[in-house]
């Protein structure tokens, strides 16, 4: 099958939603060619450096029959929207009764790994999952990508995707085919019999570079990728945990209160779950403190391979 | 620019509409029958009354958490705000919004919204779709003094400008975010600086005087119409009651400036025009006003009597479809 | 004891340490008339509805050599100044590498039940604790108030007060004499031995009329409040969960991502307190949707007593 | 305003310690040897200089991400600024900010911030921090055009305004935000415009002259210490270097603005004149220019030899105390 990096599988995608509607308008803090030779800048705009505007122009777009992407580049700008999207993107919906739709796909990277200190560097989706309102999804290959693009360009809700800063170049098979991946269903992406390893956006490489490490020890991992965490696919780990009886989950997230929490919370509080647990579940995440410059204490505070294969072996003892 | 005698009677029948409302509300409430946060629109109706009346219901606008006049003035119907101020299952919200959050997406009102200044951003996406729509529909929102505060104002201004969209901004200058005057919080002094300073055509005007607005407005909005961008209209006024209707908040404003305010009433002062030109009887005015009275009483019935939601219904409505 | 409010708790805090430190300066849009009487209104401000400019201009004053108590009311104002709180009062010390103190408390009020709908009933602590960098303290009477608030007007950074809105005017026993509390350091406002309830805020008046009910019925509750969010108490509900063997943690906030799934994700990652637990610890916590207006919906979206008990008795099952 | 030598050669030799400094930091990144985001302050060397030239230990500065020339031109020790821009222990921030933060709180450089606009609320507080000092200090804050299309620059402006606060805003405008004309972006056109609106004393100057950046503060700051309010200098230049140094980022402004600022080079005009009115002479020039060179080469080495922290220390300092 052919190959596409990451933010081609994106373009794809909103160039083929663009063409068949137009009533769809994008806006970013800068020009983006291939968009606006095919759409024209009226539909791609060029907006001023001011988030607040321009996140929130497209709750008033949405709520006149307009469907808009946003694309804020690091997620780190979106907390200077942070009034558009929590006190209005995410209610809007709900406190006028249900009686508009607001379908918006807003776009920010997350992560370390790229020496961009701790204002550059955040991983804040656990903020906007505490956020009822908002769909957030987490793509981790170009597959997925396109896939949950052409879900969310169709989805009549605001919808966040946080996609891993270190993922935009990173090429992976994607079909020519029109195809849709739905929200709140996990892809297994590998099998495995002894511990369930859910893993969020880059880190899913890094959990299945563990699993082959682990394989060699006669460790088998089952690794669980969500795609998407509101909605969160629990079924999916309900399931494996019940089979494997070991839960270890692997985010880039600040530990306190991050996904990992919530899943982590979910599988114990799942009565089954939690009664074929063979051992206390546990979290590999970054670390609690901003993400530091320099590189030997940047790849200190996020999770790889080392960090998930000594916690593997910590709950299998 | 004299009016035909249909404009002037609907302008002070919207008028008398928002006062009839508010001030059987504000009754309610102090009776212990409304509760939550109430911002009476009393004593500003000339502005909703005068901007609104020169949209139709294509044209799209945002309100702030003061917003019974406006969603009045763009047509919303009045049993179904009563009954989402009483927080029951037929308001238009089905109860989920209350006072602060009345919107009717049907007509063209997009929304009351408690966060001050967060209005304008959104209000930039309505118009930029009334671009789009490319029908010479446009846009309107009304914000406070305290909002002219807010960054987002600003930035609302700002892309309003360059792009030229058809947005009507509409500075309710009441003088006073709560208690705080804006003549300390606005270092400006004149808000129309503000616009001013963005190439955005402006004018400050009495807001308390009906045809002054409509008369403002129509010459914006006839500008919007033909797509040469935003315009900015500062109306002067004042609000009546506290910040919200409360037993409790301290109102710190002093009496003689509200009794200067309440002596120019909009809608007394208006009906009082309206005697002496002759363009209405004493009797048509008492007509007028029994039948708004009418409305607001069969409006609060049918509140009162409409059923509270289901508490499992909180689940509803998060997300669309 | 004399008894005060929590609100003149606060008040009695902010005007012992203002007297001692004369660098100190208090900002909110509304004038605060007991301390500009006594401070002068040099010192105590009245700013603009402009929440990213105060709550930004707190973190130069501290940068300074100032001390700065900033009063945003309601918490859902705290999300228009996200940037100032988020990129920059979390990361400042750390990003500088620690060459100067940011002492800064910002109080913040919380919660449901005033029929404020959804904008103005948030309980957004959760995100502020996935931001490391700010300590998070959340009194729940008027005792614990006044000691968090000598505590934190004496920390070097910036520490968020989350107060409930229901509280303010709530009466409890304060000493006249001076006293601090320490942060990370767990109440335990009750004491039992069949299930440990992690209280939060006013969940924690909930919870104990919840044990009082149940203690009927021959359930021992031991209730716990925190207090203090970030540094969390591990030590304190790890050993109570070990002693009574099953764990409820409630919380009005929303439950994805909440406090509630932090502290399940801690106490079951622990390998003692897990091995320690008899059934599936529970979370009870605020519904995930906004908070609706309409008094039937807005009870049914916020733990109660009620809930508690129902949840009790199935971790009891 | 007739300069004294020693003012004249110190200028000169600030701008010119900036451009080595900047020049060595942009070879070494193309070698590999310096990573993440730099942006290089090449071309506004002027600014920082002509401004920085008033201040004392006591006053404050505020930076944003184009950092390092206010670091320098405020008195940073560049060995440290070089340690910690490759990222190592004995930087000022331990290697925990890289490029983007660095400060020196005992210099009173409250730092350098990534986040477009941030900066301006921080200064407004640094700024009343002096006044209630009461000593005649005061705050400057650097920012770019960008900037000023963000909410925040206005609610600082305004903020600054009506507390009369000892700010001195420097807007650098460089004319572009990346690769976004600030002339599309900003519906003001003259960015004066704004702190007009405010009634904030400003003017626009040409920053690539040094001269007239140190005049135009002097006569600043001098309001300043007065305690009169806040004042608003905007110093039109252009930068040279890509938004950031990188092999990938494109740059889409025209060649020819390009070259037609780097004629009206700051560093290289000051020079010709000083040798033209015999301030200096040529040998002096290269004197100088050794010496910074030498200085900068040892601050590299200093940088380059330390070591990098330990990953452990990631742990340390998210709190004081
Ligand atoms: C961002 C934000 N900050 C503070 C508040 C609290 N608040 C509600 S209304 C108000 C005053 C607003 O003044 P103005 O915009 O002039 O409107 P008015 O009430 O005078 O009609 C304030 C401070 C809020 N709702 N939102
Ligand atoms: C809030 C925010 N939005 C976007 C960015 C990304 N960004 C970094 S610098 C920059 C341009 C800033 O332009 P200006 O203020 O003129 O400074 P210059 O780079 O021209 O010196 C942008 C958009 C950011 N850092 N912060
Ligand atoms: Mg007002
Ligand atoms: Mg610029």
């Amino acid at each position: 099958m052919r190959e596409i990096t990451y933010e081609q599988a994106a373009m794809e995608a909103i160039q083929e939603e663009f063409r068949r509607d137009p009533r769809t308008v994008h806006l970013a803090t800068d020009p983006i060619a291939v968009l606006q030779e095919e759409f024209g800048t009226e539909r791609i705009r060029v907006t001023p450096i001011a988030e607040n505007s321009f996140v929130g122009a497209a709750i008033g777009l949405a709520g006149s029959g307009f469907r808009t992407v946003v694309n804020l580049r690091m997620a780190t700008f979106g907390f200077v929207a942070m009034d558009q999207f929590i006190n209005h993107a995410a209610k809007i919906t709900y406190m006028f009764g249900g009686q508009a739709r607001f379908p918006i796909l807003y776009r920010m990277t997350v992560g370390a790994g790229i020496s961009a200190a701790a204002e550059h560097s955040v991983t804040p989706y656990p903020m906007y999952m505490n956020a009822p309102g908002l769909k957030v999804i987490l793509p981790a290959t170009p597959y997925d990508l396109k896939g949950l693009f052409k879900t969310a360009l169709r989805d009549d809700n605001p919808v966040i995707s946080f996609e891993h800063v270190a993922l935009g170049d990173v090429r992976g098979e994607v079909p020519e085919e029109e195809y849709f991946i739905p929200f709140g269903r996990a892809r297994v992406r590998r099998e495995g019999a002894d511990v369930t390893v859910v893993a969020l956006a880059k880190m899913v490489d890094e959990a299945l570079a563990a699993a082959e490490e682990l394989a060699a020890e006669g460790i088998s991992l089952e690794v669980i990728d969500p795609r998407t965490l509101v909605p969160l696919d629990r079924a999916a780990i309900f399931e494996s945990v019940k089979k494997t009886g070991r839960l270890v989950v692997v985010d880039e997230a600040c530990q306190t209160c991050g996904a990992a929490a919530e899943i982590v919370a979910l599988a114990t509080s799942d009565p089954a779950t939690f009664a074929a647990l063979k051992s206390a579940p546990a979290r590999v995440c970054g670390l609690d403190v901003p993400i530091p410059f320099s590189p030997p204490l940047e790849r200190y505070a996020v999770p790889d391979k080392a960090k998930i294969v000594t916690a593997v072996r910590a709950v299998m003892a | 620019m004299a009016l035909d005698r249909q404009t002037q009677i609907d302008l002070y029948t919207t008028m008398l509409t928002i006062r009839r409302f508010e001030e059987r509300v504000a009754a309610e409430f102090y009776a212990g029958h409304i509760f939550g946060f109430i911002h009476s629109y009393i004593g500003q109706e000339a502005i909703a009354a005068g901007v609104c009346g020169h949209l139709t219901k294509d044209d799209r606008i945002v309100s702030h958490h003061r917003g019974h006049g406006h969603c009045l003035a763009k047509g919303a119907d009045m049993k179904r705000m009563m009954a989402e101020i009483l927080g029951k299952k037929t308001g238009y919200c089905k109860g989920k919004g209350g006072s602060m959050h009345i919107a009717d997406f049907s007509i063209g009102m997009l929304g009351a919204d408690g966060i001050v200044g967060a209005g304008l951003p959104i209000a930039t996406g309505a118009a930029l779709a009334a671009r789009l729509e490319g029908s010479g529909n446009l846009a309107a929102v009304f914000f406070g003094d305290g909002a002219c505060q807010e960054g987002e104002f600003h930035e609302a201004l700002n892309l309003a400008a360059i792009w030229k969209l058809p947005l009507l901004f509409v500075c309710e200058n009441n003088h006073y975010g709560v208690n705080t005057p804006a003549s300390y919080s606005l270092a400006a002094g004149e808000i129309t600086r503000m616009p001013e300073a963005y190439h955005i055509p402006n004018k400050a005007i009495h807001g308390n005087d009906v045809e002054a607005v409509y008369e403002a407005a129509g010459e914006a909005v006839a500008l919007l119409r033909r797509g040469e961008g935003p315009y900015f209209l500062e109306c002067k006024t004042y609000r009546w009651h506290k910040h919200y209707l409360s037993d409790a908040l301290d109102d710190l404003r002093p009496r003689e400036e509200l009794e200067s305010w309440t002596k120019r009433c909009p809608v007394g002062s208006y009906q009082a025009r309206l005697l002496r030109e002759q363009v209405l009887t004493r009797e048509e005015c008492a007509g007028i006003d029994e039948q708004i009275l009418a409305r607001v009483e069969e409006a609060y019935r049918y509140g009162l009597e409409s059923p509270y939601p289901e508490p499992e219904e909180a689940l509803e409505d998060v997300y669309s479809g």
